[in-house]
């Protein structure tokens, strides 16, 4: 029968070449566009603080944060250690409350009805105010940590995948349904896969936003000293006036969040590449 | 001239001798003509005083004039309004704590970030067994303390215990820091070196008209620096603001000490000095800094408006 | 595939082993897609559904396989064991007029989905995937995702997945229009060949009256506005069926007939 | 030529009356089941803290916050109103500045790699940290407040936005390039609304996020005092030991997110309803 | 619409209107989809792209539109004013063989996007929108939304939209693949129709050799792995053609030929 297959499926190996090749300098741009971004920006920054004589204590330039960075390394290396722990930590609770949430909303009208407006609430209660609450209750730091992070993370992920599981394809809900595909089957095969670049979207949005629960839970459930993150050495070297070390902490935290994204970004490249419109070169 | 004076928190008694002195045309008869800009919860004040958008700044504690010399940023405290910061440690009564030193066996102090910063690394060297592991956020809610009788919690003098008070229905356990021996001033006016340097005769005229705000606020007819107060902080009741007033005579808040002979406002070098001393030995500030130009005792230990009080 | 009762029954005789009965579809934004369609299809027989574009053949037969609710009216599987809704369990393939097919996953999985969905790991299903694939031409692309193929290679996965579970009913809607004439009627004499082997039940929905008429047992024709059964057709010519039968001048007529049939179906709306 | 139609819209009166009535119904369930859950919440809250005994001060029951809300209603009303305005100001300049910037994301690969990194550094830089600069460089505390407010909510409607616009349909897009349609055209009429369901995912996560937004901004930016909003009623309530009003507080913002919840949900599906999987009924 | 040339030039001959010149296009993902291909159509011509199902009919169809860079080789439209990128401009109606409509729009608004890309405000395109509904039959769906059709009926808003602008060159992939025979045989006789009316170059995949041979002055038929054209054939009928033509010996002829070729095209790939 092989008389109905028509199409040559050998890799040729000859013209792959050259597009092989401009991929990899593709490749070098992607990391050499950003740089020259930075550079430029970081340029521009310390002009602007040379020019305008701004003092240290209103915007440190550049060099002054960056050998702040590097005199302050023990303190704020470790901070950085706890903040990305919580941040983690926030996230993985993020995702995996986010999507049970998600699907729980999803199995029903009347679910979804009765309880999303407690997401929101969820999401709309500012933590400081309910952070007694949290501290009463909690058993332990590490739990009302842990609880005010996931406030402040889930809600993107909840959101996004419901509306990718709300827009799984009928036809293909036809199919599962008429093959006999239990709810779980359906879940998993189905209307997970569906709703990936939904669920890739929000995870973007709550790696950041993870980072941030980290500072917000620190800063209204979390520890100090020894132990204590960025979030306290932020306010802390605010606080001494200490504002070249202020924006090291600072700049560890935009690049934590650049890291993360970066992260989050491949990851959602990966998933979707092969068949996704938003990873795949539009050929035809 | 127009200047404008920052404070750290929202309008309060604890303000009352700069509103007195608005209410009152002290600072117009010194030829001032001054707004105060209210603080707040995470305000910026002091931000604003050092970009020049503002030209007086209330400090909370020499800390910051110390974090400052280490910094390098070119403030200068010009006067001490409070010669006492009324910052308290409170427990539950009928606990066991009687002395100051008793809160070392709590498992749980409610504190904010900055007062772990400092006042709490002062607790650990000067007396034992206070730990790391007492601390816990405190977020400006006494739920938390109230819940757990094994705690204490920080608070200002005037605001927490009348409030405690009011929903807790006890009377808690004070312990005034300063009485203790953490002995900074609070509440100092602060500006910058520059403006100092410019303006000498602008910062005496605010500092002097000041010091004699604060007299006829806590001894003269206060009524119209409280409207005042009530007016930008509508929530201000008048039985709070004469539990504050009140409170700040009862401790001596303002007036004590150095205060009791060189007037209100007065700030000495041995002071300050010696408590420098204290903070270094705590570890909360570096040794060896050059404090001279942090702070200035040219314009007050005069007796200014001495004579008013009564 | 067990309980198969007899072989190539040509009349539309046999146990029923679907019946509409005065089933009306009207669809929320008004448009009536079915009314009053009544019909039985017994076991063993090829059907084919004849009709002008839009006249609700799609509609009948998903309602047929229990998708998607008639507004009115019943639809019953006598033999077929039931599960609580009432769907009829299992052994229905169906291909969809348009491919269907998960975009994440391989033309391999897609293949297996129904076999995986009854249980059957990736390793156990291998055969029977490989050799619905080959059956329409794409062994050789079972590692490709669907947006790699062709319109009428897409089809083809969809009917392969149609086939991998060797159902007794069969449900095609418009399986091969997107296939060429030789890739298509070689198909044609596969699935006849299946039919006959594993005396299957086919439903048949397609726009050409040659296939119709080469492939099916009876042809029901239907017309639109709204939606209803007009005409039907016995072709009662032996089977196996080819070339012989494809030339013959029974087949001819046939064909004219049912076109004629078909052509009246179109005209029933001309005066509307 | 009236030959080739072949099927009948006609609206069926008679055969609609049946759904029309279930329709109704199912729209009464639709208040009465949200209606029920609060009752039940607001019933175990209540049975909480008379059975446990639970001092007002730690969690108040649900008659005293009521009350605290009905006589403090000058007080919180105007609070709310602050509030309200600031939030909508928020999300509009959010969800202008989301869109926009995708817009210009998508555009290029080397747009996007130049700018994302700088979005997510404004996504999770705290702003207590960067509000004194901001204080500082906005010519007034209002600007200051909507920059603030901006930073916080624009980020989910961006990253959502994006991913919407490079999911295009590549055949669309094929379509679109072959009748020569310009990019501002492909935008309008393609893009942005394939984008609609990712987008409109963003907005139900920025209407709340705004609400917060306005909140933060209030604590970092705002104004205290008389003009001040639910913020800083809700952190001098708990300053003050007020409680039961802080709780009314929160009670205020929680339900001003749950309408914005319903109403950018109802926005979501007016615009959806008549085409996209998520929003129609399966039918087929 | 104004600069047409001639009429029904049934040759090969004609200015040249597009050439692909040595054409490949290989995918990402490795699949050779066209080889070395070469065709060139003349100005007023009718041609018939047929050929297996994976063939690469539609992407050659796409390369000739400008859609997707080919490997190598060329491709040009010397009569045809081009933009900067080297595409021709406008002028071309294009049915891709998936109906691509934009689900949020209704019927109308699909039809009438490329008279609105080109400036076209709703009412002035009212006539032209609703006669090419007209033509297709579903005037009265102008108000449905895509996914309130029937397979068939959004394939014929697809041709419908290819239509109103009356382009001067037509590619059309599978049109009537979805359509029932009668349908399809008016649709074919009205595009038979325009095209001698307007002096329309036609480029029109399909799988039916009847069809084909019914429509094309000429037939180029394909074969897969690699896609390349193994062989042309004119069809030098007069126009109008009609039944008679269809009922004709000659037309048999036609038609065995070009299946012949089908076939031989198909069996190029057997020995692989
Ligand atoms: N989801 C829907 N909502 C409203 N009307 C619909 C829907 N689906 C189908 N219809 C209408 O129902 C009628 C029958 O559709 P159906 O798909 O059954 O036609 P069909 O016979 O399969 O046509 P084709 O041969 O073109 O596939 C059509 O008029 C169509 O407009
Ligand atoms: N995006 C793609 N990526 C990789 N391979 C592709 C892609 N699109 C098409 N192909 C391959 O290119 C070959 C030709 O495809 P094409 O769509 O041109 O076929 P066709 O002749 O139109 O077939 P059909 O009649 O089934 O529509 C096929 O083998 C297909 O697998
Ligand atoms: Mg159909
Ligand atoms: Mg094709």
């Amino acid at each position: 029968m092989s008389q109905l297959d028509q199409s040559g499926a050998v890799p040729a190996a000859a013209e792959n070449a050259a597009p092989a090749v401009s991929l990899s300098g593709e490749r070098v741009l992607r990391v050499i566009v950003p740089l020259v971004m930075l550079a430029a920006l970081v340029g521009l920054w310390a002009w602007y603080v040379q020019a305008y004589n701004i003092p240290k204590y209103i915007l440190p330039s550049p060099a002054l944060v960056a050998q702040s960075l590097v005199n302050d390394w023990p303190i704020l290396g470790a901070a950085l250690l706890v903040t990305l722990k919580i941040t983690f930590a926030a996230l993985a609770i993020a995702l995996v409350g986010g999507v049970v949430l998600a699907v729980l909303l999803v199995q029903s009208k009347w679910i979804e009805l009765a309880i999303s407006p407690y997401m929101v609430i969820l999401q709309v209660t500012p933590i400081v105010a309910i952070a007694p609450l949290i501290l009463i209750y909690a058993p332990s730091t590490q739990v009302a940590l842990l609880v005010c992070a996931w406030i402040v993370a889930f809600f993107p992920v909840l959101s996004n995948t419901t509306q990718g599981l709300k827009s799984t394809d009928h036809n293909l809900l036809n199919l599962f349904e008429l093959y006999g595909a239990s709810p779980l089957q359906t879940l998993f095969l189905l209307k997970l896969p569906a709703a990936l670049p939904y669920f890739l979207a929000g995870l973007r949005i709550a790696g950041g936003l993870a980072l941030i629960a980290a500072v917000v839970a620190e800063f209204a459930a979390g520890s100090a000293g020894a132990g204590s993150g960025l979030a306290f050495r932020l306010l802390e070297s605010q606080y001494r006036l200490n504002i070249p070390r202020l924006f090291a902490a600072l700049l560890l935290l935009c690049a934590t969040g650049v890291a993360i994204y970066g992260a989050t970004s491949l990851i959602s490249h990966l998933m979707l590449r092969r068949w996704h419109e938003s990873a795949i070169r539009r050929e035809n | 001239d127009e200047v404008s004076f920052g404070t750290n928190w929202l309008a309060q008694a604890e303000h009352g001798g700069f509103y007195q002195a608005v209410a009152d045309g002290t600072y117009e008869k010194y030829g001032l003509k001054v707004t105060i800009v209210q603080g707040g919860p995470q305000a910026a004040n002091r931000a604003l005083m050092l970009a020049g958008k503002t030209q007086f700044f209330m400090a909370g504690n020499l800390l910051e004039p110390f974090s400052a010399a280490q910094e390098g940023i070119p403030l200068v405290e010009v006067a001490a309004i409070f010669q006492k910061e009324p910052q308290v440690l409170i427990a539950h009564p009928d606990t066991g704590i009687e002395k100051f030193e008793d809160l070392a066996k709590l498992p749980t102090i409610f504190m904010g970030k900055d007062g772990y910063a400092s006042y709490f690394q002062w607790m650990k060297s000067a007396y034992p067994g206070f730990t790391d592991e007492q601390y816990k956020p405190y977020t400006f809610n006494p739920a938390p303390f109230l819940a757990d009788k094994q705690s204490a919690q920080q608070g200002y003098i005037t605001s927490e215990p009348f409030e405690i008070e009011k929903q807790g229905g006890f009377k808690p356990k004070l312990f005034l820091l300063a009485d203790s021996g953490f002995d900074t001033y609070s509440t100092l006016i602060e500006t910058t070196q520059d403006y100092l340097k410019s303006n000498p005769d602008v910062v005496k005229r605010f500092v002097e008209a000041s010091i004699i705000g604060w007299y006829n606020y806590l001894y003269g007819d206060n009524k119209a620096a409280n409207d005042l107060i009530k007016k930008d902080n509508p929530e201000m009741t008048d039985e709070q603001i004469a539990f504050s007033i009140a409170t700040m005579k009862e401790y001596g808040i303002v007036d004590s000490g150095e205060a009791e002979k060189g007037g209100i406002g007065c700030l000495t070098k041995e002071h300050i000095e010696s408590f420098y001393g204290k903070m270094v030995k705590a570890g909360v500030v570096k040794a060896g800094l050059d404090l001279a130009p942090v702070y200035s005792t040219e314009f007050v230990c005069k007796g200014v408006g001495k004579e008013l009080k009564k | 595939m067990s309980s198969a009762v007899s072989m190539n029954a040509v009349a539309p005789s046999g146990k029923p082993i679907v019946r509409l009965e005065h089933v009306s579809k009207t669809f929320s934004n008004g448009t009536i897609a079915l009314k009053d369609m009544s019909l039985t299809i017994g076991e063993g027989e090829f059907v084919s559904l004849l009709g002008p574009s839009g006249c609700g053949k799609s509609t009948a037969l998903r309602i047929m396989a229990g998708l998607g609710d008639a507004s009115t009216g019943r639809v019953e599987w006598p033999t077929m064991p039931h599960d609580a809704s009432g769907k009829p369990e299992r052994e229905i393939g169906f291909v969809f007029q348009e491919p269907t097919l998960m975009p994440w996953a391989t033309v391999y999985k897609n293949v297996w989905l129904p076999l995986r969905l009854h249980g059957v790991s990736k390793a156990a299903a291998r055969e029977r995937v490989m050799s619905a694939l080959e059956m329409v031409g794409l062994d050789k692309f079972a590692d490709s995702y669907p947006r790699e193929l062709s319109g009428g290679m897409k089809m083809r996965v969809s009917i392969a997945r149609a086939l991998v579970t060797r159902p007794r009913v069969l449900l095609m809607d418009e399986p091969f229009a997107a296939l060429d004439e030789i890739t298509r009627q070689k198909l044609n004499d596969d699935l006849l060949r299946l039919w006959e082997q594993f005396g299957w039940t086919v439903v048949f929905v397609t726009h050409s009256v040659f296939e119709s008429v080469y492939l099916s047992s009876r042809i029901v024709v239907m017309a639109a506005r709204p939606g209803r059964v007009i005409d039907e057709m016995e072709v009662d010519a032996p089977h196996p069926r080819g070339v012989a039968f494809r030339t013959s001048l029974e087949y001819g007529e046939f064909c004219r007939r049912a076109s004629q049939s078909l052509l009246s179906a179109i005209g029933a709306n001309d005066h509307l």
